[in-house]
């Protein structure tokens, strides 16, 4: 025993680990290998008959693995961003630019205490930031993202999206009730009463667009949208995408609109008692429902995943490496080692001072960006979700951006402005919205 | 304001968007050093001559002179021989006095343990010179000062504090942490009733705060009516 | 130096004056008993004479002996400053009527007065400790404040014996209190 | 008048003779002594629907350590009561244990944003009650200096005012603007924020090379940048919106009130102690007193603003009309003036600071009175601020732009 104990001890970190891990992983992996060679015709032929099923797994997870990535980024952005209008630097010291900061702050999150108050709803005070998470994070299922790229297209996908995101209020004012604290009392409640009032004119523009389009599939309306960019909505619909956008800014708690967590006036609203990972929820949930206004202003508004305008030399690429057999696998040994001494040749033979190691090293970092920039032309032309996704993030992210200058910019509105406007203004231009394109319809469009 | 609604708002976001790309005033600091004036009396240094020598011929008046009293010195002498350190700032108050005095080369009396008991100081010279002065040892000669006196006078403490060159701060941190370490006398009780007879308005505001308390449950039955002040 | 103001005071307010009329520099100083502070200090507010209606200071002294509240008025009839001097309060007892109804904005410094001195400003509506706690007992700008006996005095004295070291009584010898002819 | 009923009684977390068993209640603001005045009194009892919110003492929008308990009913600010002395360290006290040259340098973190102002009225008490001459030259450094540092508190004061607004973006710019003005100052004084420059009977240290470069590379620039900044407030309709008409106070208000400086000034009253009552060399001076009528937080705003224009043009002119000669007088070190009384009043950046001084004879002020604007700018604020919403209480409190340093002393 104590011979064990001893050996045990002399292990270094990483050899307790997989001291620990290896035989778990082997028995489960015997165990998986034993699972399918008994049931595994049964599950795939389950699987193949409910297809709907695994797209469904596939897309939450996916969905659920990228919102964190995405928060890292805006949040990153957010940071650099204003740094950059402030004439700050903002972050520079972690990763490249700092844009590892943002993943730190995850960490610091993750790693303090799980803290909760005196007084607090405990239960309710858990859930809050929870419920806030998963109703942004849904939202994210019925975006498409580029052609065949989308969780779920419901027929009535934008009514999902409406009702989803309005079940975020739930969990800021759970948070707010919770807490124990009038700041977040205050907060809970102005987020109740200011995305109230704004889901009326969000969803009042965009029904203009619904008659429009025709139907409430985001991805048939992406389509609709689909050759030059004349054909986006934003043209037919200009008053509808201001409205939204408008209405969009406020939905999701942003400059100016912020009035939930305004931090001069309530310290933090709803999030003033939370810290840690609870809070990293809401954190998280801010800059996620950022990415999914935005993409939605996008879909609806900007054509979605289309590009401004045809690609005028349509190319049907068939290329099917496997035909090449063997070849395929001398061509990848040999393409980079050529590709390098071809590119590395100019540098060696322009100047005697540039040392071979180096002249083989800009070829080797000029191969690089070539291939990368081939493969990815390539993959552009060739495969069109490629294409779609990246016209999409592409347009999501110049919103995100203005999203976050607004905020470097502007100052907050106050709560009785806030509700005047909405009610006084927003609300009647949109029903003037509506009604001006019912009335072209039917005047164009006659039965 | 401008009679195009919006506007105001639009420069302002073409503003940002121009300081977004204009030259940053951040530096750098670790890498890039701040441009610090040439008269700025924000660092603290001691000066030296051209032959390398200190300039600094520890007259104090800078010391006497510092409003604030937080220049405090320390060092060794000039023949190398003695640790000369004048210990934490107790008491602000008598702070200049004290320069005067140490600079006149005599001790310092400190009234703020006049009031304490006086000791034999033989017991506690000699576990100093046992123990040789060591303030690592700290635990030890505390036991022992106990072990000597039944309990640790301040007197000893101020002594202990003198000779080994630790604080007085220190030491009380270190005699306090043990629980076996012990101010007063096991059998006294004289020093609790000296506190109480000290502060006799204590029981005073006791008693108001009570009544004050008290009366506030009692749903402000009978409370006296607020114009008096205080 | 404005000798018309001083000439215009000793005939309005002579018989009232407890002091001559001192000036110096661009300073004008008239001295009164408490008795006579509000009609004074209405009269120079309000007579077209005087005017002055900007209150520019309100201070407490305590001379060592006597308490004073000395007022600083600056008006457009002269390029003086005015200051009026309250003087001869008794120590245990200053009473001065109070000012907020002419100028509202004299409440906070009469309050910071009465938390510093004592001095009782009858008339002032909210008249409690501004700067010090609720239950602070002494008036800390006064001459014979001394510093360690109220900390002894507090609730929280006598937890750390180190805390005990002065004894109240005898803390403040009267003949070391400073005192002032000013 | 009866005592309020309800949550008084509970035990207050500062008293340490009582255990919190009790867990609710633990926070409420009421404090747990029967009520010492009327006013008290009625403050502390609520109405139907009314609660108590703590504003402070930490919160990011009080400028320092201050508490004010609003009493709200939903988001309307009924009343408030200020809660001062969180950072109350008795500097009158301090200032008559130390000697004349000592007293100064209590004075600097008083007003920390601009330190001059509340050094130069007690040097100039001191000097009056020692009847001395101070070199025109020093004047001119003197006026120099502080207008340099009023620049620097406006400046700062916008982008506070935007700040409090929740506009994160000003504050920076206007942070940079004062960070080269707080530089070329520490050229000059040897300190960026308590520069304890101003000496009894002139100043301590000449003009220097590094100074008026510094100066003269920042004024080419200084009008520009100032109005670009600006350019990104004044014409939002955002702030715009929620500035005008907020906190108005009226001119015979304002002069009740004891107020002062540029929150006086937005009422219509031009009153400014440089012309006011004149004071060292600004009688030789010339520039304009900008008023406004409307007397609301976009009005104290833009007097701001129009002063920093005022004064640029007296360094200008400060630069221009420099004369040669010693910046101090000659003194005694050991200073014993005989006994007297002095006051000494000036115009800040905030209104008008002052300070009152007794000597006894002794080389230390037997008493020492500092007056400060802030304080009586914050005690407005009790007036301007009910029957608004929180969140102006928080641009009113902004706008009048009060330092607590200076309110708490």
């Amino acid at each position: 025993m104590t011979a064990m104990a001893r050996t045990w001890g002399r292990l270094t970190l990483a050899g307790k680990v997989i001291f620990t891990v290896l035989p778990i992983l082997a028995v489960l992996t015997a165990g998986l290998i034993v699972v399918i060679v008994l049931f595994g015709g049964g599950i795939l032929d389950f699987l193949a008959t409910n297809l709907w099923l695994v797209r469904f797994v596939v897309a939450a997870t996916a969905v659920l693995l990228m919102s964190v990535p995405t928060a890292f980024l805006i949040i990153y952005m957010e940071m650099k961003v204003i740094a950059l209008m402030n004439l700050r630097i903002g972050p520079d010291r972690v990763g490249p630019f700092g844009s590892l900061l943002s993943v730190v702050h995850g960490l610091k999150v993750l790693m303090k205490e799980d803290f909760s108050p005196t007084g607090v709803d405990r239960i309710v005070f858990t859930l809050a930031p929870i419920v806030v998470f998963m109703s942004t994070v849904m939202a994210l299922l019925v975006i498409p993202f580029a052609p065949g790229l989308f969780g779920q297209d419901f027929n009535i996908g934008l009514l999902y999206f409406f009702a989803i995101g309005g079940m975020t209020v739930v969990g800021l004012l759970m948070a707010g009730w919770s807490s124990f604290n009038k700041y977040s009392l205050l907060g809970g409640l102005r987020s109740a009463a200011q995305v109230i009032s704004y889901e009326i004119p969000l969803t009042l523009s965009v029904v203009g667009l619904l008659l429009l389009a025709g139907t409430m599939s985001l991805n048939q309306i992406s389509l609709n949208q689909a050759g030059w960019f004349s054909d986006w909505y934003v043209f037919k619909q200009p008053l509808g995408a201001l409205i939204f956008f408008i209405a969009a800014t406020a939905e999701a708690n942003r400059t100016p609109f912020d009035l939930t967590e305004a931090d001069s006036e309530i310290v933090a609203g709803f999030a003033t008692e939370y810290s840690g990972m609870r809070f990293g929820f809401f954190f998280f949930a801010e800059y996620v429902n950022v990415f999914v206004i935005s993409a939605l202003i996008v879909t609806l508004f900007f054509g979605g995943w289309n590009a401004p305008f045809p690609w005028p030399w349509p190319v049907a690429l068939n290329l099917d490496p496997g035909s090449l057999g063997i070849g395929l696998l001398i061509l990848v040994a040999i393409v980079p080692v050529i590709g390098t001494l071809i590119l590395a040749a100019p540098f060696w033979l322009a100047s005697s001072r540039v040392k071979g190691w180096q002249a083989l090293v800009m070829g080797f970092i000029l191969f690089n960006l070539v291939a990368v920039t081939a493969i990815f032309g390539i993959a552009y032309v060739g495969l069109d979700w490629v294409a779609g996704l990246l016209w999409f993030l592409g347009k999501t992210y110049v919103f995100v951006f203005t999203f976050v200058w607004m905020r470097g910019t502007l100052p907050r509105v106050r709560i009785d402005q806030l509700m005047g406007f909405a009610w006084k203004w927003l609300l009647p231009a949109s029903l003037l919205n509506l009604f001006v394109t019912a009335a072209a319809i039917a005047i164009v469009n006659p039965r | 304001m401008t009679f195009i609604p919006g506007l105001g708002i639009v420069k302002g976001m073409g503003l940002t968007l121009r300081r977004f790309f204009e030259p940053k005033a951040t530096i750098k600091y670790p890498e890039v050093k701040p441009d610090i004036p040439h008269k700025f009396r924000g660092r603290l240094q001691l000066l030296y001559d051209e032959y390398g020598a200190l300039k600094c011929e520890t007259c104090f008046q800078c010391a006497q002179a510092c409003p604030i009293e937080c220049i405090d010195m320390g060092g060794i002498d000039t023949k190398g021989r003695f640790h000369v350190h004048w210990g934490a700032p107790e008491t602000y108050g008598e702070r200049r006095e004290e320069s005067a005095l140490r600079r006149s080369g005599r001790t310092v009396p400190d009234p703020a343990y006049a009031h304490f008991e006086g000791i034999d100081p033989d017991p506690v010279d000699g576990i100093l010179e046992e123990y040789d002065f060591d303030p690592k040892q700290m635990l030890q000669i505390l036991e022992a000062t106990q072990a000597a006196y039944g309990h640790l006078p301040v007197a000893a403490l101020k002594r202990i504090s003198h000779a080994t060159g630790a604080w007085y701060a220190m030491i009380y941190g270190t005699a306090s942490y043990y629980s076996h370490l012990r101010f007063e006398r096991p059998e006294d009780g004289i020093q609790a009733a000296a506190v109480a007879d000290h502060r006799p308005t204590e029981a005073t505001f006791l008693t108001s705060l009570d009544t004050a308390l008290a009366g506030g449950r009692r749903a402000g039955a009978g409370q006296p009516s607020g114009t008096k002040p205080n | 130096m404005d000798p018309a103001l001083r000439r215009r005071i000793e005939r309005r307010f002579g018989e009232r004056l407890s002091g001559p009329v001192r000036q110096r520099h661009d300073e004008t100083e008239l001295r009164i008993g408490a008795g006579d502070a509000g009609e004074v200090i209405r009269a120079l507010h309000d007579e077209p004479e005087f005017g002055f209606a900007f209150l520019a200071d309100l201070a407490g002294v305590d001379t060592g002996t006597t308490m004073q509240v000395v007022y600083h008025f600056w008006g457009a009839s002269t390029p003086d400053w005015l200051r009026l001097v309250v003087d001869g309060l008794p120590r245990d007892d200053p009473r001065v009527p109070s000012v907020t109804a002419l100028w509202k904005g004299a409440e906070w410094m009469e309050r910071e007065a009465y938390d510093m001195f004592g001095i009782i400003f009858e008339g002032n509506r909210d008249l409690r400790r501004i700067y010090m706690p609720a239950d602070y007992r002494s008036f800390p700008l006064r001459k014979d404040f001394y510093l360690a006996d109220d900390a002894a005095r507090s609730p929280g004295a006598g937890i750390r014996h180190m805390e005990q070291t002065h004894a109240p009584r005898n803390a403040t010898p009267a003949a070391t209190v400073r005192r002032t002819r000013a | 008048m009866t005592a309020p009923t309800g949550t008084r009684g509970r035990a207050s977390s500062d008293d340490p003779r009582v255990m919190l068993d009790e867990q609710i209640g633990v926070f409420e603001p009421i404090p747990p002594y029967p009520p010492r005045t009327e006013r008290e009194a009625e403050f502390y009892t609520l109405r139907d629907g009314e609660m108590f919110i703590n504003i402070g003492p930490q919160h990011p929008s009080t400028h320092g350590v201050l508490r004010i308990v609003l009493k709200i009913d939903g988001e309307n600010v009924v009343d408030l009561d200020p809660v001062l002395g969180y950072l109350h360290r008795g500097v009158e006290k301090l200032c008559e244990n130390a000697d004349y040259h000592q007293a100064i340098c209590y004075l600097d973190p008083l007003e920390y944003v601009s330190s001059l102002f509340c050094e130069w009225p007690a040097v100039m008490a001191f000097e009056k009650l020692l009847d001395v001459e101070v070199p025109r030259r020093a004047e001119y450094i003197r006026v120099l200096s502080s207008e340099l540092n009023r620049v620097a508190s406006h400046a700062l004061f916008m982008g506070w005012m935007a700040l409090d607004l929740g506009g994160l973006t000003p504050i920076l710019w206007s942070f940079i603007e004062r960070d080269e003005i707080v530089e070329m100052l520490a050229a000059l004084t040897g300190q960026r924020m308590l520069f304890n420059y101003f000496r009894i009977g002139g100043v301590n240290g000449d003009l220097n090379h590094e100074f008026l470069s510094r100066l003269g590379d920042w004024m080419g620039r200084a009008t520009a940048q100032i109005e670009s900044n600006t350019a990104l407030l004044n014409e939002n309709e955002i702030f715009v919106r929620r500035m005008r008409g907020l906190g108005t106070m009226d001119s015979e208000t304002a002069l009740r009130m004891c107020m002062s400086g540029p929150n006086l000034r937005a009422t219509g009253v031009p009153f400014d102690l440089r012309r006011a009552h004149p004071y060292s060399v600004f009688p030789e001076l010339e520039f304009d007193i900008p008023t406004r009528t409307e007397g609301d937080c976009l009005a104290r705003y833009l007097v701001r603003l129009d002063e920093i224009k005022q004064s640029l043009r007296i360094i200008d002119q400060c630069l221009n009309e420099m004369p040669d000669g010693p910046v101090m007088a000659k003194l005694p070190r050991l200073l014993r003036p005989r006994p007297g009384r002095a006051y000494a009043g000036i115009e800040g950046p905030r209104g008008q600071y002052a300070a009152y001084v007794v000597s006894d004879g002794t080389d230390q002020p037997f008493r020492m009175r500092i007056h400060d604007p802030s304080y009586l700018h914050l005690q407005s604020v009790g007036l301007l601020m009910p029957g608004h919403l929180i969140a102006d209480a928080m641009a009113v409190m902004a706008s009048l732009d009060p330092i607590m340093g200076g309110v708490d002393k």
